[in-house]
């Protein structure tokens, strides 16, 4: 697990998203951006692009459809202010104190971490309560949702030895692994395993091959040879195409 | 066997004559090595649907699949493996794209377009390390790498351009043509007053950057009463944090 | 083959090989009524009518006997209404024949059964929560704003 | 949009707007470039095909391949450097050098005195033998300008 991150911007997306979501780079960029036209790669052209480039980040992810809704081409982004960390310390499956609100005092397990906006999800505490009304005669619903809290005042880590929050520091140990320590009593809080939990998978080895996946044996199976040749001559070798003509000598400019 | 060679060369040339031959050697052309010259419905069908994906996935909402191909793992590939995965991952890609266009014209959503992307990465993927093995040889042999070579130069206006190199059959100097065309070469003079405002444009810019910076730090210092300061300053090299920290009309609500 | 560059020929010079193509090609739907031997493909720009063939006969093992091609602008459309213009990228539209008494029926999605599927869904859901609120009212007829569990 | 006017015109309307055109004719010599590259010359209004200039695809077995377009997350993490000049040295050259020194079969300028056929290659074949094969060139990706070059221009 990746732990050495900086959120350096408040407009990029979070280390632990992309970690969860295991989505190439590139379909997270265009996904969010919502770009109208771009110039051609040409020379002849400075590389400008007209569109919508950020967007807000809020519970919904921001390749859903979700996202997209919130902001439209012709909404105005709010600037919103996000306190910058350096060391992450709560992840996914922590257990962890509510100190503000209704359930001030109220211990639970983080459900999901929105780190664009330094919030974390507790199960089952911090609810809102919604009524959907009654529609063509269909009975009216409830509808029960947890609220984002902030990370770095709103909640606390809980120290194992004696359930209390405390307060942590990022350490390393003798072996040179970089650990969570409780101030209180020096004990190590440990990374749960639901940290390393992503969209495809619990853990690695539990993941299912697909039909169109490669197996693992297929691809740490080692093929190369070196030899004093291109990657085009070996294959003309194999393939058994002889060549003498040579081509004649060009300029370059 | 003699046979069979006869009727193939006769096929080859005569591709209209096709009924006349089944119906003489009918079970003979149905054999597998007749399979190239057999013009069933059901072989071009067969070929033409590689460009579709399997029907059993149509209509599905999601589609998983695994990750990209790294370069690490394609450096242990020999050349012969790794020509093979492209031409696989070229399949996909095709597919991928008729698909994405076939779903489109129906008016729903194409399921997991990131697939896409991740064909796309390994391919890259997959040319880099091709392109490293190539330059590996170069070099030692040649003490050249063998890519086509480019070269910054300045262009008619002024303004520095990546100029990618072609080849030619006759030297710079006799080629008119190509100095009509390639103007690599600017008088000063003329383009100072464009220049001068080019680079007042980009100072502005970064003005204005450093304008939005500071009015952000505020803002954080502002809101927030235990920010990291020595982090703040790393990230934003430009703004004078000390200036803002103890500023009066920065202090917020909480005890002091 | 490929959008890298390719070496001038002079006399005496090798055979242009391409050992990576990296051009693509769409199987699209065809706009008019044509006859059944056709097929239509949308592929970039770059490409020449040797490239297409070459490319179906050698990648995907299809005989081709013509090729034709020609250039279409890509959609203008306005962004919003009454907004601005905006041009679609530009491609290629090329038709390739194959030989005579060959056929390819291009396939047909359900549209129909996805869109439905989704509001099956739905209106399940709904006929569930309905028959859980029947049941409810049943169970606390004519003592309202009781509790659930305040039942024998 | 100010960039829609940017797209260049091509020959297209009636006969009246083609006339115009033709008073103009500044305005024809804007083309496209499409990237097409013909594989051949014109001789006067004759396209003459050259057989060597149309690509040919050199395409694998592919029957009985295990490779897939994806990998599955099971396979376990490998980590391999990139493969350098020094590397393909070291696995040709090197045993063979180690060997004639052992031997004395070193000239004073350090040149073998019974050189294998790889040894034998100047620099001039081994550039023409990789360039027999007729393939075409990879190039670097266009890099933008940095903001210093754009600020340092004389």
């Amino acid at each position: 697990m990746r732990l050495t991150f900086i959120l350096q911007d408040f407009k990029k997306v979070g280390e632990l998203t992309k970690q969860y979501s295991n989505l190439p780079d590139s379909y997270i960029k265009r996904s969010m951006e919502q770009i109208i036209y771009r110039t051609p790669d040409k020379p002849n052209y400075l590389r400008r692009s007209v569109g919508k480039k950020q967007i807000k980040f809020t519970e919904n992810r921001p390749w859903t459809i979700q996202s997209k809704l919130e902001n439209t081409l012709f909404t105005k982004t709010p600037v919103i202010y996000v306190e910058p960390i350096r060391d992450w310390s709560i992840f996914k499956g922590d257990r962890v104190e509510i100190l503000v609100g209704r359930d001030k005092g109220k211990q639970g397990i983080v459900i999901q971490v929105i780190q664009e906006r330094n919030w974390v999800l507790v199960g089952n505490l911090n609810m809102k309560i919604t009524t959907m009304k009654m529609f063509k005669r269909k009975p009216s619903t409830v509808i029960r949702e947890e609220q984002p809290l902030r990370v770095t005042d709103q909640v606390s880590l809980i120290d194992p030895s004696d359930m209390l929050p405390c307060k942590i520091e990022w350490r390393y140990t003798e072996e040179g692994e970089k650990v969570r320590v409780s101030l209180r009593s020096g004990r190590i809080i440990p990374i749960p395993i639901l940290a390393k939990e992503t969209y495809d998978y619990k853990t690695r080895t539990s993941y299912e091959e697909k039909d169109k996946d490669t197996t693992a044996d297929v691809v740490s199976k080692i093929t190369f040879t070196p030899r004093l040749c291109t990657f085009e001559m070996d294959l003309m070798d194999k393939v058994g195409i002889k060549e003498d003509r040579i081509p004649s000598p060009v300029y370059w400019y | 066997m003699q046979m069979k060679l006869y009727i193939q060369a006769y096929y080859k040339f005569n591709p209209f004559l096709s009924n006349c031959i089944r119906s003489h050697f009918g079970p003979l052309l149905n054999s597998p090595n007749f399979a190239s010259f057999c013009t069933t419905r059901e072989r071009f069908n067969k070929n033409l649907m590689e460009f579709f994906e399997d029907k059993k996935n149509w209509g599905k909402d999601e589609i998983r699949s695994g990750r990209s191909w790294k370069t690490d793992e394609l450096r242990i590939k020999s050349n012969e493996d790794l020509h093979k995965l492209w031409y696989i991952l070229l399949k996909e890609k095709n597919m991928l794209l008729t698909m994405e266009h076939f779903y489109k014209e129906n008016y729903i959503l194409f399921p997991s377009p990131e697939r896409i992307d991740k064909v796309e990465e390994s391919m890259k993927n997959l040319e880099t390390v091709v392109r490293e093995r190539n330059k590996a040889y170069y070099m030692l042999e040649t003490g050249e790498d063998g890519e086509r070579p480019g070269v910054m130069v300045h262009n008619a206006i002024g303004l520095p351009m990546y100029h990618k190199q072609e080849q030619h059959d006759i030297p710079k100097y006799e080629n008119i043509q190509w100095k009509k065309n390639n103007v690599h070469e600017f008088d000063y003079e003329e383009c100072r007053e464009f220049l001068k405002l080019y680079r007042e444009k980009i100072r502005k810019e970064d003005n204005y950057r450093r304008k939005k910076n500071n009015r952000y730090v505020k803002g954080l210092l502002k809101r927030f009463k235990n920010v990291d300061i020595d982090y703040l300053k790393e990230i934003y090299p430009d703004v004078n944090v000390d200036q803002y920290k103890n500023h009066d009309f920065q202090i917020g609500h909480w005890e002091v | 083959m490929s959008s890298r560059y390719y070496p001038i020929y002079q006399i005496g010079n090798p055979q242009l090989r391409i050992f990576l193509p990296n051009f693509w090609m769409k199987l699209v739907k065809p706009t008019e009524k044509q006859p059944p031997n056709v097929v239509q493909f949308k592929v970039p720009l770059a490409m020449t009518n040797y490239d297409i063939k070459n490319y179906l006969q050698k990648i995907y093992k299809i005989s081709v006997m013509h090729v034709s091609s020609e250039l279409e602008d890509g959609l203008i459309k306005p962004v919003f209404k009454n907004g601005y213009l905006v041009k679609e990228e530009d491609f290629r539209r090329a038709y390739v024949t194959l030989p005579r008494g060959t056929e390819f029926i291009f396939p047909e999605l359900d549209c129909e059964e996805i869109k439905t599927k989704s509001e099956k869904e739905k209106e399940q859901h709904l006929q569930e929560l309905e028959a859980s609120y029947k049941k409810h009212t049943q169970q606390i007829k004519g003592r309202f704003g009781l509790p659930t569990w305040f039942t024998i | 949009m100010k960039n829609f006017n940017k797209f260049t015109l091509i020959w297209r309307g009636t006969e009246y707007e083609k006339k115009k055109l033709k008073e103009y004719p500044a305005r024809l010599e804007v083309e496209r470039e499409h990237g097409v590259r013909h594989p051949g010359y014109w001789a006067g209004n004759k396209f003459v095909v050259i057989p060597e200039a149309i690509p040919d695809i050199i395409v694998p077995d592919l029957t009985n391949c295990q490779f897939k377009p994806y990998v599955s997350y099971r396979t376990p993490d490998i980590s391999q450097g990139e493969f350098t000049a020094e590397d393909l040295f070291n696995e040709i050259y090197s045993e063979k050098i180690e060997n004639d020194f052992k031997q004395n079969k070193l000239n004073a300028e350090g040149n073998s005195l019974e050189p294998s056929e790889e040894e034998k290659l100047t620099c001039t074949e081994a550039f023409n033998n990789a360039r027999k094969v007729g393939s075409d060139l990879f190039s670097q990706d266009r890099p933008y300008p940095t903001r210093e070059e754009l600020l340092n221009l004389d």
